[in-house]
């Protein structure tokens, strides 16, 4: 046996020296690299002011919604194993997820979650209106924040849909009738009736927005399979892209706030 | 503390809150597994292997029991025996084995060789083909040389093979010789004592805890691999759970708790563990529902799919006790948005209905059918339209031509109160009731029903009975009532409590006739009831004016003097009036309905106020009144009642249960109770009539209500009715119109009749059996006995009687009866029997020896006929059936007095056609055919023979 | 203790919860130095504990709240208090130190001092990493997520409400046609935020907790988000039982619960109840007091509230932030404004073109 | 610094770091271990692997392919047995045709050739097809449990298992 302890050992081994490019994060040297060299940590900057770190100040809330966004895609994911979005399957396979797929609560930590997300995005924008941190140089990354914000309602609406059960037919025709009213393009919105050469109407039922979004006149198996796709696909494609965006921004514009 | 620069907290104290979060993470996922692992039905899973230890305990020992140890012991004496026998030959099988050795590496080198000179053939033989077919014959020429060598060698190598394997076989059947004694030993124990081995090796796995590999098959994480405790489920076939926009598979997992469902031996075990109660009609492999392919939920209702615990199936207990235990063993409760839950247990047969349609009796649905039946008897089909009981007459009686019935005096107070009058009566009460005996509603009601009879008398037409009442005999009156049918249909006053037992429900209960209509009219209707009402279902007995006399002097009898002496209230103009503004002003201003009730005289208010009322309380829809024709009813459509979802149904202010068949069960018992508490107005009150059910009347029809749902089966997963089974439910539809059953019970159902003591001591005195009936008769006999009946069974003082059916409608009974047995409309009646030489010789001594004539009026003797008339057979019994019937009379009518003569297959005669049960059997039959031939009574024959001509 | 019940009843009543939120949302504006106190929080947390256990005592109102779907409310709701007194705390103690001349806490030097992200925020991620995923799982494991009757679209439930973050906008179609509740008004409130840091150009309060340095843009803002957000998703989800009828917290949810609804047009009210006329058959005059009463709003009281309270902020933003900002103010006071008209005048809408789908 | 001091201080840094970051670890090999668990569905939906196969007279000398569709089973009865063979090629898992002319079985990806006993003689199949559990119930019916195999060249055929004699 060397006089070396084992730990020590393995640093040296040329496998472990080809992932991690830094000693031990006991130095300045090594806390930078081992954030700089990090393709996750390098979101952080190096150094950043001591109120960033501090809960009182911040409270996390957008590191808790990334966070719960993260645990939302895996959990997502998982979950798309075991659903078929169509009106012969879907319910039963909630019921399936419920009653005898292993690892019960994965639909309860997704649901769960969901809502948790929406809080905390909530308080999040509070926070950053409370502290003014949408004031020059960071206009833009709050109305990317409030984009973010919209989108994160929009998916979990539309995964509301998903579970096929009452609850969520009538949430989502409730929620989507809002859209009939849309002025102008809406069968039920003002300037609807404006709309309409001779008999040929050009917003009724069957082709205003409601149409559009549900590919139908009420909510049945097309909305369910739109829902789903708006819900594990498209929407999350761009939550993804202006996260990064956000992120950036984040750093681009001087970090987490603070007294000029 | 200071820290370093460069840190804003003291590393130390984030290494403990980070180690403090990890340890509650770890808590955390140790609570996920566990949470996830443990499941109730695991559980029950492993209880259910006790109790099978159990059963199969009791098993053991009963097999135990009949194998006897010493037997045991000799039989396996016998393969040590054996087991010698063939050691003592080892070196033979040595040799043998070797021998089996060579010869199996010869097989195996030559299946090589085979194998590919097989292969080389075939791909030269399609290259020869190929080359002869695109015209390269010199080519194809040289390869067939080849082939053909190639053949040769191959067929060689194949027949060597053959030899080869034969060679193997007798080897390896000379090694079996060896041990043959010990096989023989071996087959014999297991023939008699494997059974034993086999329960007690099953006894000896039967339990979780007796095999430590258990515990691992069943650990958290590998449990993926080969787990002992799993969910059991069964895919329905063909019937599918509605989904509304799809059909979607039915799957139910039941029997993950439910561990013997389906297997006998586990009757007297506790649920879940219980066998189903009826294996050969639900759920067991052979009956017509096995589980494999109906499931569970698609008669019982509940959550098939959710397999949780207890309550994630959501069971609904029966009563309040169940409900109680449950909470105490199950913490039972009900869950949130359910959209089918389990049946209660005595509402299961509500299940049946969605698949077996167009059947107004469900075999075995007893509590269904009886609910169906009182349907009927209360007439709710009247007013409340259902899909598929649009065939049936109104259920009160025609009131064109009431005026000559009854008076008017006498119609207001029994619409006031019918009960008042008969207290069995079906007619319900619309006034009176818990809703509506405010004093200021009791003066409109007065004044409503005072219109309703001036309306009904107005529009009456006139009627006078077609002969006159003179006066009878009362007691002989009351015998005839007794004795030639009544009782099936109707009950009687003063007639014994013996009749009651009938509980005959298709007539009115007959009471108070004399306080009710006048002997004229009652001689008339007991002669004649079409005379009176054309589409009565009320039958002709065929009765002679003396007889009909003496009845009509017995019911006159049955008097209701407080009835008769109560006096209904006069009409008060003034609320009447009140009532019609009321009506004119509902779509008008009050000034224009006063000029309208203005324009209308004192008589004309009335009718017009009869009129209406009559369509409020929907007088038409179980009467036939004039002025009302091809109105709809006016009850709520009950054909999809019981899907109707709860919030739609008005619980008012009564603090009962919110669930549905609480609901339909208090609405029987009391349909106003809803307006309890509520500020209605006269007109708003609900109008449903009080029927005064018993609460188990009211349980049948909430079954009833709840069969009555939008559950959707597929077509291919309901029962669908073949051309029999649509004839056979067609002529039931008819007999049941017309109550053949109250009279006759017709292959196991109807027959109340039978019920009164004087047939049930004496079955011979009762109307007949109909078991079978379509095989008995011909058809057209039998649609010409329907047209004409006449007497068959000269003894019965009971009589047929002649009922008012269309052709159609004999067709249809008919048609049905040859339904139930399958049969082809026709059997050929020979038109001239033919004797075998000596056959009629022998018949007719059998005839003789058997003492036919003893009972059946053959021609042979001058006594009362006991029996039918056989010179009436040959028209009237098919020859298949009198030969089954003389063969063995009791399976055909339990009960007959006809003996049998060839029981147990042996003729009672063996001298004669040499004791052979078919020919004997034959003979007599072409007998009874031959004395039919013919035309019967032959002019003057009763006259030539003094026998009683019969009436 | 019924007649208690009650009257909390009564007090819950949107018309009553939504004037007392008021007062309070003014008194918390106004003292907030005292309301960010740890004393004052602290004898809230007493004062309030014994009330919240008494209202969890009922029957009915433990059903609602405990209703699974209904727990992220309750979680809204209590970090929703938590932070807003947070805020207010750490306002009041920054602006105290500004009023004496000091920099904000967040400014002192020891905190713009530069530390490492590793150890100090990785760690701080992680953490907050490892309490969420215990929050999450502990949450699942309790509370099982909702599933009711499969999906039928011949039957609705009742009341059939909405995902309940957006249950304050179906709040608001009882006062609004749902072109305004559910297009209009959320559009507007995304233009609205969106728009914030443009509008608001003071400079000060960057980075730090704040109320007397930006006392206009949290004012607005929090009486947006706090009485006209949060407070309506309370109503909706708490208070709106079956028919969107108002029940009180301790009031069974019965289907057969009617109330007066009698609600009467602006036109109406003057050309028939004033005027003692019919209406016009034109609709432009049928509905003129109600147009004119809409452009007044805008445009005189506009007008009115610049002279009296705008210049000052006209003068520093300009001309369009100024009027942007001055219509968003308007615009998001229509609500509460139409909602008093309601209760007070049962007010249906000011204009009814129901020919143009088109009724405010 | 002594070594003794150093070595205190190290355990002492270690302490809390290393219980949190076992017990960390723990939960999360825990957690992904639930998740490896989560893609093992607990039920399924395909044919089931037991079924009941009629009565031993229900069948003729010969290949009887009426459970071949519904559950990948040939039932051979010859020289006195009853036997339930797959019906996966032992090659490449494709499914052989029944040739009842040439009296063999054929696979059609690659030619492999079976005898009607399942054994196989041509093409590239390695070893004969395999044969399922087969049981006579206390009823007199069949039971066929493919769960269970028996495979020719491990002298497995000669379990009384494999086979009913008849």
């Amino acid at each position: 046996m060397s006089d070396k302890s084992i730990v020590d050992q393995v640093r040296e081994t040329q496998v472990w020296k080809s992932i991690f490019r830094h000693g031990p994060p006991n130095n300045a040297r090594n806390r930078a690299a081992i954030v700089a060299g990090n393709v996750f940590l390098h979101l952080h900057p190096i150094k950043l002011k001591k109120s960033g770190v501090q809960l009182g100040y911040t409270w996390c809330m957008g590191g808790l919604t990334f966070f719960i966004f993260l645990s939302l895609t895996v959990t997502g994911v998982l979950l798309m194993f075991y659903y078929r979005p169509t009106a012969e399957y879907a319910f039963n396979d909630i019921v399936a997820l419920r009653e005898h797929v292993p690892l019960g609560i994965m639909r309860e930590i997704h649901r769960w979650g969901a809502h948790a997300m929406v809080i905390t995005v909530w308080l999040h924008m509070f926070r950053v209106f409370m502290t003014g941190s949408y004031k020059p140089p960071r206009e833009f990354n709050w109305g990317v924040g409030v984009i973010l914000l919209v989108l994160t309602l929009l998916l979990s609406f539309t995964g509301y849909l998903l579970p096929w059960d009452q609850l969520a037919i009538w949430a989502i025709t409730v929620g989507s009738n809002m859209a009939k009213a849309t002025p102008f393009l809406g069968h039920g919105g003002p300037g609807a009736t404006l709309a309409q050469i001779g008999d040929f109407i050009l917003v009724s039922d069957k082709n205003d927005v409601r149409f559009q979004l549900l590919g139908g006149r009420f909510v049945g198996e097309p909305a369910l399979l739109r829902f789903y796709i708006l819900h594990c696909v498209f929407i999350p494609l761009v939550v993804g892209v202006l996260i990064a965006i956000h992120f950036w921004r984040v750093r681009k514009d001087g970090g987490i706030s603070a007294p000029l | 503390m200071k820290l370093e620069p460069g840190m804003a907290f003291d590393t130390k104290v984030q290494n403990k809150v980070f180690a403090f979060l990890s340890i509650l993470l770890l808590l955390s996922t140790v609570w996920v597994i566990l949470d996830d692992y443990i499941r109730p039905w695991k559980a029950v899973q492993i209880k259910a292997l006790d109790i099978k230890k159990e059963v199969l305990g009791e098993k053991l020992k009963a097999v135990k029991a009949s194998v006897k140890p010493e037997e045991v012991a000799a039989l396996k004496k016998a393969i040590e025996a054996g087991q010698k026998i063939r050691d003592s030959r080892q070196a033979e099988v040595d040799a043998l084995k070797k021998e089996l050795g060579e010869t199996q590496a010869k097989i195996y080198a030559q299946k090589i060789i085979n194998g590919a000179d097989g292969s080389s053939s075939s791909a030269m033989t399609f290259q020869w083909e190929m080359k002869k077919e695109h015209g390269k014959d010199a080519a194809a020429k040289k390869l067939k040389g080849k082939l053909d060598a190639l053949n040769i060698k191959w067929g060689k190598g194949k027949d060597y093979f053959k030899q080869l394997t034969t060679d193997e076989k007798n080897v390896l059947n000379a090694i079996a010789a060896k041990s043959k004694e010990l096989k023989l030993a071996q087959k014999d124990y297991k023939e008699k004592a494997g059974k034993l081995d086999m329960t007690q090796e099953a006894y000896d796995s039967a339990s979780f805890f007796s095999d430590p590999i258990n515990f691992l098959r069943n650990a958290p994480f590998i449990d993926y691999l080969d787990p002992t405790i799993k969910i059991q489920q069964v895919v329905a076939e063909n019937i599918t759970e509605d989904r509304y926009f799809k059909q979607t598979e039915k799957v139910d997992r039941c029997m993950t708790c439910h561990t013997f469902i389906d297997k006998p031996g586990y009757e007297k075990k506790d649920n879940p563990y219980k066998t189903h109660p009826n294996l050969n009609l639900m759920v067991g492999a052979d009956s017509p529902h096995p589980m494999k392919k109906t499931g569970c939920t698609t008669c019982h209702g509940g959550e098939g799919q959710r397999v949780f615990d207890f309550n994630a199936a959501e069971h609904r207990p029966e009563n309040e006790k169940q409900k109680q235990e449950w909470i105490a063993k199950y913490h039972y409760h009900e869950g949130h948005k359910i959209a089918q839950p389990i049946r209660k247990k005595s509402q299961t047969e509500a299940g049946c209905v969605k698949c077996h349609q167009g059947k107004e009796f469900i075999p075995q649905a007893d509590r269904l059918n009886k609910g169906r039946q009182l349907v009927q008897t209360y007439g709710c089909y009247g007013c409340h339209k259902i899909k598929g009981w649009e065939h049936l007459r109104k259920p009160g009686p025609s009131l064109y031509k009431i005026s000559s019935k009854v008076s008017k005096e006498w119609t207001k107070n029994w619409v006031w109160f019918p009960r008042h009058f008969n207290p069995k009566t079906k007619m319900p009460h619309y006034f009176n009731q818990s809703n509506n005996s405010k004093p200021e509603f009791l003066k409109k009601n007065v004044a409503e029903v005072n219109s309703i009879v001036e309306y009904l008398f107005k529009n009456s037409k006139s009627f006078s009975p077609f002969t006159r009442y003179n006066g009878g005999n009362a007691d002989k009156g009351k015998a005839l009532i007794q004795n030639v049918g009544c009782i099936s249909c109707h009950q009687v006053e003063g007639i014994g409590n013996d009749f009651n037992k009938v509980g005959s429900k298709k007539g009115p209960y007959l009471t108070g006739l004399g306080s009710k209509v006048s002997g004229d009219w009652l001689v008339s209707w007991l002669m004649r009831p079409s005379h009176y009402q054309e589409d009565t279902v009320m039958p002709s007995f065929r009765l002679s004016k003396r007889e009909a006399s003496d009845m009509t002097s017995y019911l006159l009898t049955l008097k209701n003097k407080k009835f008769s002496e109560m006096k209904f209230s006069d009409l008060d103009r003034s609320v009447r009036d009140e009532l019609l503004l009321e009506y004119f002003s509902s779509f008008d201003t009050i000034a224009v309905a006063k000029t309208k009730l203005a324009g209308l005289d004192d008589h004309q208010r009335t009718l017009e106020l009869g009129k209406r009322s009559i369509g409020k309380f929907g007088c038409y829809s179980c009467h036939n009144i004039d002025g009302f024709e091809g109105r709809s009813p006016i009850g709520v459509d009950l054909t999809n009642e019981g899907s109707k979802p709860v919030t739609q149904l008005a619980f008012g202010h009564e603090h009962i249960e919110h669930k549905r068949d609480v609901w339909f069960k208090n609405h029987m018992l009391n349909p106003r109770r809803w307006d309890r508490g509520n500020n209605k107005g006269f007109k708003d009150l609900l109008r449903m009539p009080n029927f005064f059910m018993s609460e188990e009347d009211a349980d049948l029809l909430t079954v009833f209500l709840l069969g009555q749902n939008s559950e959707k089966v597929p077509m291919a997963g309901q029962k669908n009715l073949n051309e029999y089974e649509v004839a056979e439910e067609k002529g039931h539809r008819v007999m049941s119109k017309y109550n053949c059953y109250g009279c006759h019970n017709i292959d196991g159902m109807g027959g109340d009749i039978l019920k009164a003591t004087a047939y049930a001591d004496d079955p011979n005195e009762a109307p007949p059996i109909l078991a079978g009936q379509g095989h008995r008769v011909h058809t057209d006999w039998f649609y010409n006995f329907l047209g004409n009946v006449h007497t068959i069974r000269p003894w019965l003082k009971v009589r047929m009687p002649t009922f008012n059916l269309s052709n159609e409608e004999k067709n249809t009974i008919v048609d049905g009866f040859r339904a139930r047995k399958k049969l082809p409309v026709f059997e050929e009646k020979p038109e001239k029997v033919v004797w075998e030489p000596g056959e009629r010789a022998a018949a007719k001594k059998l005839i003789t020896e058997y003492a036919c004539d003893s009972c059946h009026t053959l021609g042979f003797n001058k006594d009362e006929p006991m029996a039918p008339n056989l010179h009436h057979a040959k028209n009237r019994l098919r020859a298949s059936w009198i030969e089954k019937w003389l063969k063995d009379p009791q399976s055909v009518m339990p009960g007959t007095t006809m003996p049998n003569f060839f029981a147990d297959g042996e003729a009672q005669e063996p001298s004669i056609l040499g004791g052979s049960v078919d020919r004997q059997v034959t003979a007599l039959r072409k007998y009874i055919q031959e004395i039919g031939e013919k035309e019967f009574p032959e002019a003057g024959w009763y006259e030539a023979t003094g026998f009683k001509k019969p009436e | 203790m019924e007649a208690l019940k009650e009257f909390v009843n009564i007090l819950s009543g949107p018309q009553y919860s939504f004037t007392l939120t008021l007062i309070m949302f003014y008194l918390l504006m106004k003292y907030y130095r005292i309301i960010g106190t740890k004393k004052f929080a602290w004898g809230f947390v007493i004062l309030m504990t014994p009330v919240y256990l008494w209202f969890m005592s009922d029957d009915v109102f433990r059903t609602i709240i405990a209703t699974p779907d209904n727990i992220p409310i309750s979680i809204l709701l209590f970090s929703v208090f938590f932070f807003t007194w947070l805020t207010v705390h750490k306002a009041a103690i920054n602006d105290e130190r500004i009023e004496a001349g000091e920099c904000p806490i967040e400014g002192l030097p020891e905190n713009r001092e530069k530390v490492w992200s590793w150890p100090n925020l990785v760690y701080n991620e992680l953490f907050v990493i490892i309490a969420g995923t215990i929050f999450l799982i502990v949450w699942a494991i309790i509370f099982k997520a909702p599933l009711e009757e499969p999906a039928n679209p011949t039957w609705a439930p009742n009341p059939a409400k909405a995902p309940w973050y957006f249950l304050g906008l179906q709040e608001m179609l009882v006062y609004f046609d749902p072109w305004m509740a559910g297009v209009v008004l959320p559009v507007f409130i995304i233009i609205g935020l969106v728009a914030i840091p443009y509008i608001d150009t003071n400079p000060k309060g960057n980075g730090y907790y704040t109320f007397s340095e930006r006392k206009m843009a949290i004012s607005c803002f929090m009486f947006g988000w706090l009485v006209l957000w949060i407070f309506l998703i309370i109503i909706g989800t708490f208070l709106r039982g079956p028919n969107w009828t108002f029940y009180g917290p301790f009031e069974y949810w019965d289907f057969h619960k009617v109330v007066a609804e009698a609600n009467i047009n602006l036109s109406e009210i003057i050309w028939i109840k004033m005027l003692g006329t019919t209406m016009p058959s034109n609709l432009i005059v049928r509905e003129i007091f109600g147009i004119f009463v809409i452009l007044a709003y805008f445009g005189i009281s506009g007008a009115m509230i610049t002279k009296k309270w705008g210049q000052d902020i006209l003068e520093k933003t300009g001309k369009i932030r100024y009027y942007f900002f001055l219509f968003l103010v308007l615009f998001m006071a229509t609500l509460p404004i139409k909602m008093y008209l309601r209760w007070l005048f049962t007010l249906k809408y000011i204009v009814a073109l129901p020919e143009w789908e088109l009724n405010l | 610094m002594s070594e003794s001091k150093k070595s205190l201080n190290r355990r002492e840094f270690f302490s809390f770091l290393a219980v949190g970051w076992i017990t960390f670890t723990a939960a999360t090999a825990g957690l992904l271990g639930l998740v490896f668990r989560f893609l093992y569905p607990n039920v399924n939906f395909e044919p089931e692997m037991e079924f009941i196969a009629g009565i031993p007279g229900d069948y003729d000398n010969g290949v009887d392919e009426r459970w071949k569709n519904g559950f990948g089973v040939w039932i051979i009865k010859r020289e006195g047995k009853l036997v339930a063979l797959s019906n996966i090629c032992t090659h490449l898992g494709c499914i052989p045709n029944w040739l009842p002319g040439e009296l063999k079985f054929k696979c059609p990806c690659h030619g492999s050739g079976f005898y009607p006993s399942g054994i196989n003689f041509e093409g590239p199949a390695p070893r004969p097809l395999e044969r399922f559990k087969i049981t006579t119930l206390p009823d007199g019916r069949l039971k066929i449990d493919k769960t269970k195999k028996y495979r020719y060249e491990k002298g497995q055929w000669n379990n009384p298992d494999s086979y009913i004699e008849v």
